[in-house]
This record gives structure tokens, sequence and C-alpha cells, in this order.
């Protein structure tokens, strides 16, 4: 757990928005974190909570002409990246911040090798001149676990499985050695046992270069497994941030309390998983009171009428909900 | 990386640039002419047949019979002078002395048989090969000099059917260069007697010739060279002309106005053909109860054509009053003056009198017809006229149902049956011939193609007529009581008023007075296969 | 592991639909709606149905000593003839407003002949797939590399000219574009669950084509329908330049053109006008059509 | 692949003998060459002896007999204008033909590819219009009137460009440009709209997370996938060609193929129609199996499925 270590990107009050033929999609709408060096956040959601949007955002890759940021700072390493320009922003991407995307399917480009590919990652990142750069590709497909590296350099997308090909991604994300490495649901799309096997690489990725990672999930599995800290969003914002361990034996937002409950245990017996009713409130009419109110079991007026700030509750564990102001401990 | 190089080729092939020098104009020496068909291309006179062989086959070869260069008609050619025999029975043709192939030999008496025969032989498909092999019984060689040939019964024309005043069949072709070359060999390099010898020919493009070094009867040339081009389109053989890419081009009427528009000179040529239009099977049963039965009904249909209006706007001045059916000013076996002043007076514009003769025939209200309109090869401006005809009728109250046709879809209803046909009226043409008889067997014996009097099976008294008519010009041996059978039979028509004709039209072409001087065509010759010889240069003599 | 044959014409088949239904992605700009062509398509219908009120002359009507006037604007121009006159002294103007009519009834028949035909074709052809398929493909080729001005060429010179020959020579010549393009859109649909679901249900082929493919096949259908507009005009001009267009005197834009081209110099508007009407009228389709794809744009299918 | 190529060549001959079916009859339908080659008083023994001459005598179903033994060795009968085998006057016009014609396809794809990307690059921007209008424009405009209109302004007016024929290079110039525009303005909006379609995909955002800017990711990661489909319907625009080309040579008297099958027509000369529509098939065809090859190597997904 690397507590003590250096914050590498902090993210404060950041809103993105979708301007689309129905009104404005409010996806990101001001959500703040912190990630440290070494360190992994989950961040956690239903469908369509923003999640990935928020991803794209870091990195700045909204899908234009319709996404837009339009207020916020994202600080990596201190600086901020929503004023820099276009080529200085191409210059973060790759070598200080990376991204994984979901469906290695669709990733890589079908008319090009995958050395091809690799190589042309390599070529942005920093001049190791030591050996050449098929050498180093080469490494990089050794360091995602890829048998035969050399003649897997000559093959196309096509002829590689699902698990593979997201292995070559990864090995493209990290061949910049960025600092902050963004994984938008990397797995999902990998059937269980595959799954497994690219966590683990990931994590030895993680602590060979010490990159701090954003974990893009819906699967609390997995966030158990790969996560140190969580933040759990709800219709565009951050409604519980806190250590791992501390959301899943205690969580204190309603909302995250619903999540948990509803994860089947290994012990003790299983009979109906609780669901929550209703849906998320569509993201282009919000109401302006807490957005869980509708579905929460302890929602009062008060919740409907004014958005919960954000109150701390344990160390580096904090919740936006009333309920917290009015029994500040309830363990 | 294969398929990226392979991209960068596809992206690199630029556009190849050209030189864009300035439009270079044809060299001096060479004379272009731009014409919009060049037929079959064939550089053999039997393998050619519609008109537009004379531009192309005319310079190689000379014909047996000339031309009369001045008024039209039929003149001295390979043969000097010729005569018809007592008894009608054959004709004796003098040949020119001196006269030379392209490769030396002399041209004698053997190469005329020769030639007429190889016209009639089976392979030919020249269109005047039928009319000869029905004409021609033998042919014999007198001396080097001298030829005779005895024809079936007395044919008054035949003479003249040797001359391109009328077709092709006259062309003199070398006897002994052909048995030793063989057919093809004499069609890759044709050997003629004419003022241009053969250089080559790409099809479908262009044909060219280069002048005899020796003084030639026809006229030697001023040009060293001559280019006949193919361009199909009339706007790009206008075009051709104003840059001096072309010194001469073939253009119809219609674009006169854009021709001087753009400084070019305009050379017509008289009597190239006759535009009419006639009534199909009339005398036919199922026509019995039509209107157009009415000889007054036609009279004023006619009478109701401003035929000036055509010549001066849909023509743009580039036509003349007509004379009666398939007659000309340059026409032989009859009467000029006569003729003259009939087309004058019965053919004016009079819609009061045409009204008066539709009421007494009981159609003051009008009644409907059809109307074919087409235009023959060569003649594209048929439609037009069709429709300022049909225009005139409709303002006469007359509904007409207008049938635009393409020619190839028109001519074979025209054969056989003519089921389409009969009834109705069309636009027909024809062509500038110096005799008319024979193309009044064609539309008015009973025998004939059209039969438009009558056929053989239902021969009413106005067929009889044309008949006996036909065969009192045929027979005739003396030249005066000729002349009156044929004005006989010219009335015969006139008064019938089933095939009337409209203007007579002229061949248009548009020069550029800065390539070649000023030069006069032949008389009822649209093309300038015989002319191109006597073009001289710009400089030699000016245009006025 | 598909067969090479199959993923190519899937590709060709896709490709086309991306040429003609393509829509860019992501979808948040706001579709204008093109109020410019709606305005140029409801005037070329209302003239055309209109046309012998609003025409100043009949279109037939000449009179030769007034021949070759220049538009109404222009000097030596008279205002009773705004647009000028043609060879024939015809009235320049009422002769378009006539042959809007004769080009939209080319167009509609044309179209919906050929359309209706190669819809049909390339449902059946997708949708069968296998020995149908290849067979049904391998005529599409044919007619395509049958060249398309001799068909029409050869039907006019047979049947004679008109309005009749005009239509079906360019039918029979519209209807193997669509069908390839609806056999690619139909291939894509076919993959899709709910027809199997509808197969499960025990759907009989002909239902499932008419009730789940159709749908979701005709927007694309809509679309080639415009796009094509422009392309039958241009056929029927190309036939008048070759001789084989819709014969005098009915007045059509392709003959115009036609006739007005050896007069580019001296008397520009008889080819310019109806060259110009064309265009509009084409743009105007494209413009139409580009919008109703993005309008009926499957981003409906995404959601 | 091999076997890929076999059937096609099968099917290719199953097609050539039913399109030359099809073209025996249909030109027989629209007439008979020998009323147009006969004079206006030619009588009926006129017409049968002509008739015999040119082996149309015979009944038509040994006319079809004959045609097909002869097409098997080659033969295709003798061209009743030129009196010259069908093939031969064919391929002595054919390489006018194929002189233009790559120069229109790769001046097409010259202008016609980075058009599309800019419009696809900056869409719904000025520049996407402009292209948008002139991709209209190359639709909207007949072909012959833009040749005439490009005659008379280049040659007539300015007399920069010969007016048209065959030549030195500069000749070449205007008949391109009117045959090529109507393929740029179609090709242009294919390379656009696919170029979308492929801008969408996932694995361009991976290319711009590479840091990539947004030119190199269009130009080399995207435009290769978008021209696979282009490279398809090069095959459609080449048959296009050919049978465009006969309005652009009969302005510009250019002695091509087009003009041959116009000729062709009008003058019903069977031999040399049927010669000229199976000939032109036969290259269709071949060019349209090229292209499927070039697109399978292009594409490595199928080259080796």
């Amino acid at each position: 757990m690397a507590a003590g270590a250096p914050v590498v990107l902090e993210v404060r009050d950041l809103r993105a928005y979708l301007y689309t033929r129905w009104g404005v999609v409010r996806a990101v709408d001001g959500v703040s974190f912190a990630l440290r060096e070494g360190e992994t956040l989950g961040l956690v959601g239903e469908s369509g909570c923003g999640k990935t949007m928020t991803g794209l955002s870091l990195v700045r890759l909204l899908p234009e002409p319709a996404g837009r940021i339009v207020d916020g700072q994202v600080l990596l390493e201190g600086e901020d990246l929503l004023t820099k320009s276009e080529p200085e922003m191409r210059y973060v991407r790759g070598r200080r911040m990376s991204m994984i995307l979901q469906d290695p399917q669709t990733s890589l480009n079908p008319v090009f090798t995958i050395g091809d590919q690799i190589l042309e990652a390599l070529r942005q990142g920093r001049a190791d001149g030591g050996r050449s750069l098929v050498a180093r590709a080469e490494d990089a497909l050794r360091r995602v676990k890829v048998a035969a590296p050399e003649q897997r350099m000559r093959a196309y997308p096509h002829q590689m499985s699902g698990g593979m090909k997201q292995r070559v991604v990864g090995a493209i994300a990290v061949a910049g050695e960025p600092r902050v490495l963004i994984a938008d649901e990397p797995t999902t799309a990998l059937d269980v046992t595959i799954q497994l096997q690219y966590l683990a690489l990931l994590k030895e990725i993680q602590a060979r270069t010490r990159l701090a990672m954003l974990f893009i999930t819906h699967d609390f599995g997995i966030v158990a497994r790969m996560c140190d800290r969580v933040a759990v969003m709800y219709a565009g914002r951050i409604v519980e941030t806190g250590p791992t361990r501390a959301l899943f034996r205690a969580p204190r937002h309603p909302y995250t309390e619903a999540l948990m409950a509803s994860v089947p245990r290994m012990e003790g017996a299983v009979t109906r998983l609780p669901s929550i009713e209703g849906q998320p409130p569509p993201l282009h009419d919000l109401p302006t009171g807490c957005r869980f109110a509708d579905r929460c079991a302890y929602v009062d007026d008060r919740c409907r009428r004014e958005y919960p700030p954000t109150m701390a509750i344990g160390p580096a564990h904090e919740a936006a909900c009333w309920r917290i102001e009015r029994s500040p401990s309830s363990r | 990386m294969r398929s990226r190089t392979l991209w960068a080729l596809a992206l690199g092939g630029v556009l190849a640039a050209g030189e864009l020098s300035a439009v270079h104009a044809a060299d001096k020496d060479t004379l272009v002419i731009a014409l919009d068909t060049l037929g079959a291309q064939v550089m053999d006179p039997i393998m050619d047949t519609r008109a537009p062989h004379a531009h192309y086959q005319a310079p190689i070869w000379d014909s047996l019979v000339g031309f009369d260069l001045e008024n039209g008609g039929i003149g001295p050619g390979v043969a000097e002078r010729w005569q018809l025999a007592a008894d009608g029975q054959s004709w004796t043709f003098y040949l020119r002395k001196g006269q030379r192939f392209h490769n030396g030999d002399p041209v004698t008496a053997q190469d005329v048989k020769f030639s007429l025969e190889r016209v009639m032989s089976p392979e030919s498909i020249s269109s005047g090969a039928a009319a000869l092999r029905r004409a021609v019984d033998r042919i014999e060689v007198v001396d080097d000099l001298t030829v005779r040939v005895y024809t079936k019964g007395v044919i008054p024309q035949f003479a003249a059917s040797l001359s391109r005043a009328v077709f092709m069949e006259g062309s003199v072709m070398p006897k002994k260069y052909i048995e030793t070359v063989g057919a093809k060999g004499f069609r890759d390099k044709p050997i003629g007697s004419g003022p241009w010898k053969f250089v080559r020919s790409v099809p479908g493009d262009r044909i060219e010739y280069e002048a005899v070094t020796y003084p030639h009867w026809r006229g030697t040339p001023q040009f060293k060279r001559l280019t006949l081009l193919l361009v199909p389109e009339q706007s790009t053989r206008l075009a051709m002309v104003r840059t001096g890419e072309a010194a001469i081009a073939s253009i119809g009427p219609e674009a006169v106005k854009e021709a001087r528009a753009g400084g070019m000179k305009i050379v017509s040529v008289p009597g190239t053909m006759q535009a009419v239009y006639q009534f199909w099977g009339l005398y036919r049963p199922e026509a019995k109860s039509s209107p157009l039965n009415d000889v007054r009904v036609r009279e004023a249909l006619s009478l109701a054509i401003d035929r000036q209006q055509i010549i001066d706007h849909v023509m743009g001045k580039e036509a003349r009053w007509p004379m009666p059916f398939a007659a000309f000013k340059y026409s032989s076996d009859m009467t000029i003056p006569r003729w003259e002043d009939w087309s004058r007076s019965a053919l004016r514009y009079d819609p009061a009198r045409a009204k008066q003769l539709l009421a007494e025939a009981g159609h003051a209200n009008g009644f409907t017809m059809t109307f074919w309109n087409t235009a023959l090869p060569g003649t594209p401006f048929m439609v037009p006229i069709g429709e300022a005809v049909a225009g005139f009728w409709e303002k006469m109250g007359v509904k007409v149902e207008m049938k635009t046709v393409e020619w190839g879809a028109f001519d074979p209803m025209g054969r056989g049956e003519q089921k389409g046909l009969v009834g109705t009226a069309s636009m027909y043409r024809t062509a500038g011939r110096p005799e008319p008889v024979p193309r009044y067997a064609t539309t008015f014996v009973s025998k004939g193609v059209q039969h438009v009097f009558g056929d053989p099976q239902n021969c009413p008294a106005l067929c009889v007529e044309a008949d006996k008519a036909y065969e009192a010009i045929v027979a005739e041996k003396d030249d005066a009581k000729r002349t009156a059978a044929t004005n006989r039979m010219i009335e015969l028509v006139a008064k019938s008023w089933i095939a009337v004709p409209i203007v007579e039209g002229m061949g248009t072409w548009a020069v550029n007075p800065r390539s070649v001087g000023y030069f006069k065509p032949i008389p009822g010759r649209h093309e300038f296969g015989d002319v191109t010889e006597r073009m001289p240069r710009p400089d030699q003599k000016p245009w006025p | 592991m598909a067969r090479v044959e199959d993923r190519i014409d899937v590709e060709l088949a896709a490709a086309t639909a991306a040429d003609d239904a393509a829509h860019p992605r992501p979808r948040g700009d706001f579709a204008r709606l093109p109020w410019g062509s709606f305005v140029i398509i409801a005037v070329l219908i209302l003239v055309a149905v209109l046309a012998p009120l609003i025409a100043p002359h009949s279109p037939t009507e000449q009179s030769l000593p007034d021949k070759l006037l220049p538009p109404a604007w222009e000097a030596g121009g008279s205002t009773r003839h705004l647009l000028g006159t043609d060879v024939l002294g015809r009235d320049v103007l009422s002769r378009l407003l006539y042959g809007a009519r004769v080009s939209l009834i080319v167009a509609a028949v044309a179209l919906l002949a050929g359309g209706g035909i190669g819809l049909a074709v390339g449902i059946v052809s997708g949708y069968l797939g296998g020995r149908t398929d290849s067979f049904l493909m391998r005529t599409v080729d044919a007619t395509l590399t049958f060249p398309t001005i001799l068909i029409a060429l050869l039907l006019a010179v047979s049947l004679g000219p008109g309005l009749k020959t005009i239509a079906i020579a360019i039918t029979v010549l519209i209807w193997a574009r669509f069908a390839r393009v609806v056999r690619g859109e139909v291939l894509a649909v076919k993959t899709r669950d709910f027809v199997a679901l509808a197969r499960v249900h025990g759907c009989s082929h002909l239902r499932i084509m008419a009730v789940h493919i159709v749908p979701n096949v005709l927007n694309t259908f809509m679309v080639l329908l415009t796009l094509h507009i422009g392309f039958v005009i241009i056929i029927e001009a190309s036939l008048s330049f070759l001789g084989a267009g819709i014969p005098p005197p009915t007045p059509s834009w392709g003959q115009m053109v036609s006739d007005g081209r050896s007069h580019i110099a001296s008397a520009w508007w008889l080819s310019v006008v109806p060259g110009a009407a064309i265009m509009l009228v084409v743009l105007a389709f494209n413009l139409f059509g580009d919008w109703l794809r993005d309008w009926l744009d499957p981003r409906l299918r995404q959601v | 692949m091999q076997r890929f190529v076999l059937r096609r060549l099968a099917q290719s001959v199953l097609l050539l003998f039913v399109l030359a079916l099809v073209v025996f009859a249909l030109a027989r339908v629209s007439g008979n060459p020998a009323d147009l080659l006969l004079r206006e008083d030619a009588t009926q023994e006129d017409r049968a002896h002509l008739l015999k001459a040119l082996g149309l005598d015979r009944p038509v179903h040994e006319q079809l007999y004959l045609f097909l033994a002869g097409a098997l060795r080659g033969d295709l009968g003798e061209s009743i204008r030129y009196r010259k085998p069908a093939t031969e006057v064919f391929f002595e016009r054919l390489p006018n033909t194929l002189q233009l014609l790559p120069l229109a396809m790769v001046g097409a794809l010259v202008i016609a590819i980075p058009l599309g990307v800019l419009a696809a690059a900056y869409r719904g921007t000025i520049v996407d219009r402009i292209s948008g209008a002139v991709a209209v424009l190359g639709i909207a405009t007949p072909s012959f009137w833009l040749g005439i209109v490009l005659i008379y302004v280049f040659s007539i007016r300015l007399g920069l460009l010969p007016s048209s024929r065959m030549g030195g290079p500069s000749h070449y110039v205007l008949p391109t440009i009117t045959l090529g525009l109507f393929l740029v303005a179609g090709m242009m909006r294919l390379v656009r709209s696919s170029l979308l379609e492929v801008m969408g995909s996932e694995f361009v955002k991976l290319a711009r997370l590479k840091g990539l800017s947004q030119t190199v990711v269009i130009w080399k990661h995207c435009l290769p996938n978008a021209l696979i489909p282009v490279t398809t319907l090069f095959g459609v625009y080449f048959a296009l060609l050919i049978t465009g080309a006969i309005v652009t040579e009969t302005v510009f008297a250019w002695p091509g193929v087009g003009r041959l099958t116009y000729e062709a027509v009008i003058f019903r000369d069977y031999p040399l129609l049927q010669a000229v529509i199976l000939l032109k098939a036969i290259i269709v065809l071949g060019v349209n199996l090229g292209v499927d090859i070039v697109y399978a190597y292009l594409d490595p997904r199928v080259r080796y499925a």
C-alpha cells in the first residue's frame, strides 16, 4: 500500500458534457479524485454512469464534435492537462499517460502487423539508444508473456486470440513507460481464465514500473482483487471513495451499500440476490438534489432539495450523503 | 510494409504534365478537312456504298465519266468523249491519252473493262452494282484507248451513271496491279490514277494523301499533302476550324450563324438535295376513308407551308426555293424555265386558299394525321424541317401526331408491305442527281420500291398513267421527245400532290480563310473529293 | 473461416452501403434540415404538375421569325420570352417547365421499377444466400458490364424512341445497382439476433423477409432512390446527345441540352438554361438524400 | 486463393455465354444492316444479293450456330462495314481508349482521395460543404456538355489546348478531365464516407493514444482501411468508364472502342457489335477479377482466409 507515495494525478471538479440532438448530456458532472504513484484506484458504477467518459476526458479523447470538457482541472504531476494545446497533449499521450480500451478485437489496426504497431509506439517513447527498436519490441512482447515474439511480430491482428491481442494492446500502452495507465474494462471481453492472467500481468507491470493505474470496471470481483482504493460513480458524480477493504466492509453511501448487497458472496446461503429498483436518472435532465434520491431507502426531503457535500468518514474515506451527517459513525 | 508502399505508388501517379504549348495550326503545306463521317473507310471502290465514300475515294480514283465543273451534271472524265450507237444498244467510250496509275502503269481500255466487271462481281457490295448488272450485257475492248459497252435495251442515262455526279460505279482501277497483289493487297496499298496518292489510313480517325508530282487533267494540287479527319461532333469540327487545326469542316445549316460569329467563311454547295414529304399507300383499301385521299386536302397541306420562313429561319438562308420533285437547275431532259415558274406559283404560301380547299373538301375544322419525321444519313436538318412543316399544319387546324424515328428504324418500314406507313405522311429526300427519271421510277412506278401511286396487284388510274409515262421516257432515243415525255411525268406527279418538295438543301462548309484560298464547289456535289485538287493556297487566291 | 468469396461480397456490399449510407459518428451534431433542397424539390414538382397553367406559351408553338431570341435581360431579348427562344422559335421557359414533367416521369418510372426489382432481388439474394445468391449476383455483374447507352440505343431503335423506351432502358440498368447495395444491407441485417429469433418462432422465410428485413433495408433504399435521380436525368441527356433520347416535339431537359450544344457561342442559353436546371435538381436531391440518410440513420438501431 | 480464381473464371464463362445470346438477339431485333447499305431505288433483287454477300440470308439459328462456333475459335466474324475481322477492328481501336482510361482513373484518384480525406477530416466545416458541392457538380454535369464547354473555353477562347483528336500530351488534357470528373465525384464521396466509418473505430483511439498526430492517424492508419472498399468499386468504375467513353470519344473525336460501339449499333453491324460487347465484357470481368485479387492482397483478413 503506497499511502504515503506522491500524488501523480489529481482531478478537481472535472465536468465533461455531450451536446446531442436530445439536449446536453452531463456525462461527467463534477468528478474529483487523486491517484498516487504505484496505486490502483477503481472507478466503479453501473454502465452509463460516466466512468468511461471520465477516462477519455483525462486523455482528452472525447468524441468530437459532441463531447467537450467544460470545467475543472486534471493535474498530471502538477501540470493541468486541460490547458495544454493539442501538440503538447500529443506528447503526453503514450509517454506520460496511456490507456487500454475494452474490446481487443477492434483495438488493433487490421491492415498492419503486430510488430509495426508496437514499433510505432516505441518510436514515440523515450529514445533508448541501447538496443535496436525491434529488439525492444520483442522485449515488450516478452514482458506481456507473449510466446515466440519473433514470429508474433509478423502476424496480423486477425491471426491472434482476444487474450493475445489484449496483451499486445497492454504492451503498446506501457511501451512509452507512462506514469499513469487508464484501463477501461480491459478484461470484460475476455473469458474468465484469460481475465485472471491479464490482471496478474497488469499487477506485475505496475509493480515493476511504479505506474499509477485508474481501473474502470463494473465487476466488484476485479475491484476486490486489483484496487487499493475505490471510487463509486453514480449519474456523473463520485458518491463515495475509500480504501477497498473499508468499502467492502462498511459502505456508507446507500448506493454503495446496495451495490455491495447485490454482489454474491461465497459464504452464506444465497437465496435471491437483492437488486435496486428503478433506473439511474437520464443524464440530460438530472434532478436538483441527490441523484440517488428516487432509489434511496433513507431518502428525506433534504436529499431531494440539496445535493449533499462530500464528507469525511474515515482515513481517506469520504462520501456524499446527508445520512452521514446525521449519524457520523454507524459502525 | 507492402500495402503502404502500394498506396504511395497509386497516389504518386501524377497526371502526365504535357507541354501546354499554344495550339499549333496545321503546317502550311497540308490541307486538312474535318468530316462528320468517313463511311466504311475501306480503300476499295467496290466495298463502300453510301455517299461519304466520294469524300475519301475520289482523290485516289478517277471516274470513267467526269463532271461539268461550272453548273454540275456530267462532263469529260477518264473518257474524253462517248457515243451512243445508232441502235442505242451500246455505248463507246474514247479514253484520254497519257493517263497513268500511281505505280506508273498506263491507264488502258483493259483497266476500264476490268473495273466495270469488278464492280459487278459477286463480292462487290457497292450500292450501284445491282443497277449496273441489270444494265450491262457485255463489255468489249476495241483498242487501248477505246471500250464499247453493250447494254440490255436502250438506257439513255447509262453514261451518266458511270460518273461521280451520280454514283461511284465508274471508278477506274488498275487491272495488272490488282491481279498481282490481290484484293487484300490492293486495299492495304491502294493505287489509282487520281491527283492524290494514298499515304495512310488510321481507322476511325483519319486518311492521309500525298499530291502527285506530275500535272493532272483534273487539276494539279497546290498543297503537298491532304488529310481527311473523322470528327463526329459538329461543335468540335467548328472549334477545329476556328483554331486552324482544320482548314475546312462540314457543318449543318443550323451552325452557319455560329460559324460566321467565329469569323469563318461559309461555302454553300447548291442543289445537293431536296427535302420532301410524301404520302404512302393512299391507294390501298385500308386508306380509302382517309381525308388525305382528297387531292384538294393534299394541295391545301402544301399551300399551308411558308417555305420562305423555313429557308430563312430553319436553314439560316442556306437553302433555295425547290424545283419540282427530284428536279434541280442542272437536271437534264426537262425544260427548266417552265418548271421554275411552276414551283414559284404552285408551291406559294397561301393559307387562305388552303383553308378554302379544306372547307371544300369538308374538313373545315381540320382532321388528324400521322407524320413520320426522320433524317437520312448526312442531312440531319431534315428533322427540324419536319417539325416546322408539322407546325404549319397545326396552325391550319390539322392535328399532327408526329413520330420522330431514327433512319435505321424507319427505312425498313418503307420496303415490302409498308404496313406501318399506309395512309400516313413522312419526310423523305431526293439526292442531287443530274437526271430525275430514275428517282421517279423508285417512287411512282408500280414496280418501284416505294410505289406510292399503286403496286402491280392494285394499280389505279394514276398508277397506270405513271407507268405508261415512265415507259415512254425510258425507251425514247430522241432527245426532244424524251424531254416532252419527262415533262409529262413531272406534271403528273406535281398535280397529284402525293410527293411534294419543301426546300432545296445545300451542302454547307465552314472554311478558315487563313488556311485555304478561295475555291468554288461543284453544284449538286456535297463532297469535295473532286474539288480538293483545285483548292488554292490562301496567298494565291484570297477570299473576297 | 468465411469463404473468400463471401468475405469480398460482404465487404463490397458494405463498402457500397458505406458509400451511400455511411454516416459520420459520433452523432453529436444537430443535422440541420436541408431547407434549400426541400424548396427546390417542391418547386420542381409544382412546376411539373402545373406546367400547362403557368407556361407562358405551348412548348411546341413555333414562331420562326423570332428564333434564337436571347433571354429577356440580354440585348435583343423580349419579355414575351423570358428565357429566350430556340432554333424553331419555341419558348425556352415553357419547354423548361414541360421538360420538368418529362424528366420527372422518366426518373419516377425508372427508379420505382428499377428500384423495386432491385430491392426484391437484393433481399432474396441476400437472405437466401447460397446458389441463388451467387446466380443473382452474377446476373447483376452481367448487367453492370452491359454498356448503359447501348441498351438504351438498341431498345430505342427496336421499340421506337419514346418515354416508355427510355424508362425501360434505364430500369434495366438501375436494378443491378440497387440489388447489389440492398443485398449488402440484408447480409448485415440477417446476422442480427432478431432475425434468428423470428426463425426460432417458426416464421416463414417470406414473412421474415417482409416483416423484419424490409423495414431495416428501407432507409438505405430511400437514400439510393434520391441519389440516383441525378444519374437517371444524366442518362437521359446522354441518350439525347447520341440521338436515342426522347423524340421531338416532346420537350425534355436532356434533349434541350443536347440540341443547344452546337450553339454554345452564339446562343449559350439553349444549353446552359436546361443544364443549370438539371444541376439544381440533382444538387437538391443529393442534399435531400444525405439529409434523409442522416435522419433515417440506423443510429436508432444502436441506442 | 486459386480455388476462388478458378470458380470466378467458370462463372465468367457462363456469364459471357449468356451475354453472347442476349447481344445476338438484341442486335437482330434492332433492324437489318442491309437496309442501311441499299440505295433508295434498290430493288428486292438487289437486297437479296446484298444479304447473300453479307451472309445474312441464312436462317437465324444457323447464324447463331456459326457465331458461337466461331467465338469458341476466337473468330467473331467479319465486320459488315469495315469488311475486316471484327476482332481486328476492335483491337485496332482499343489502345486509343486504353490510353485515356488509366489517366482518367489515376487523375480521379489523385484528386478524389485528398478531397475525400479533407472532407472527412474537417467534417461539417466549409471544406466539407465545398467538396460536397464539387462532388455533386461532377455527378450532375452531362459529360458531353462539359466536353463542349471545355473545348469552347480552352481551345477556342484561350487557344491553350488542341480542341480534339489524338496527338501529343496536350491532346489528353481535356478528354481526361471530361471522363474523370464524373469519377472524381463518385470516388470522393466514397472515400469521405468510408473514412468517416473507419475514423469511428476503436483502433483509431488507440493510435491517438500512442500520441500520433491527427494527420498521421488519418493518412497512415485510417486511409489504408478506407481505401479497401474503393478498390472494390474500382472495377465497377472501370466498367462505367468503358461505356461512358462513348460520349467523350464522340465529342473529342477520339477513335476509341466507345465510339466504335456506337457506330456498330447505328449501322446494325451485327458481327462488330457482338465482338465489341463480348470483348469489352471480357476486359471488364478481367479487371474486376484483378481488382478482387488486389483487394485480397490489401486486406490481410481476406488474404489468409
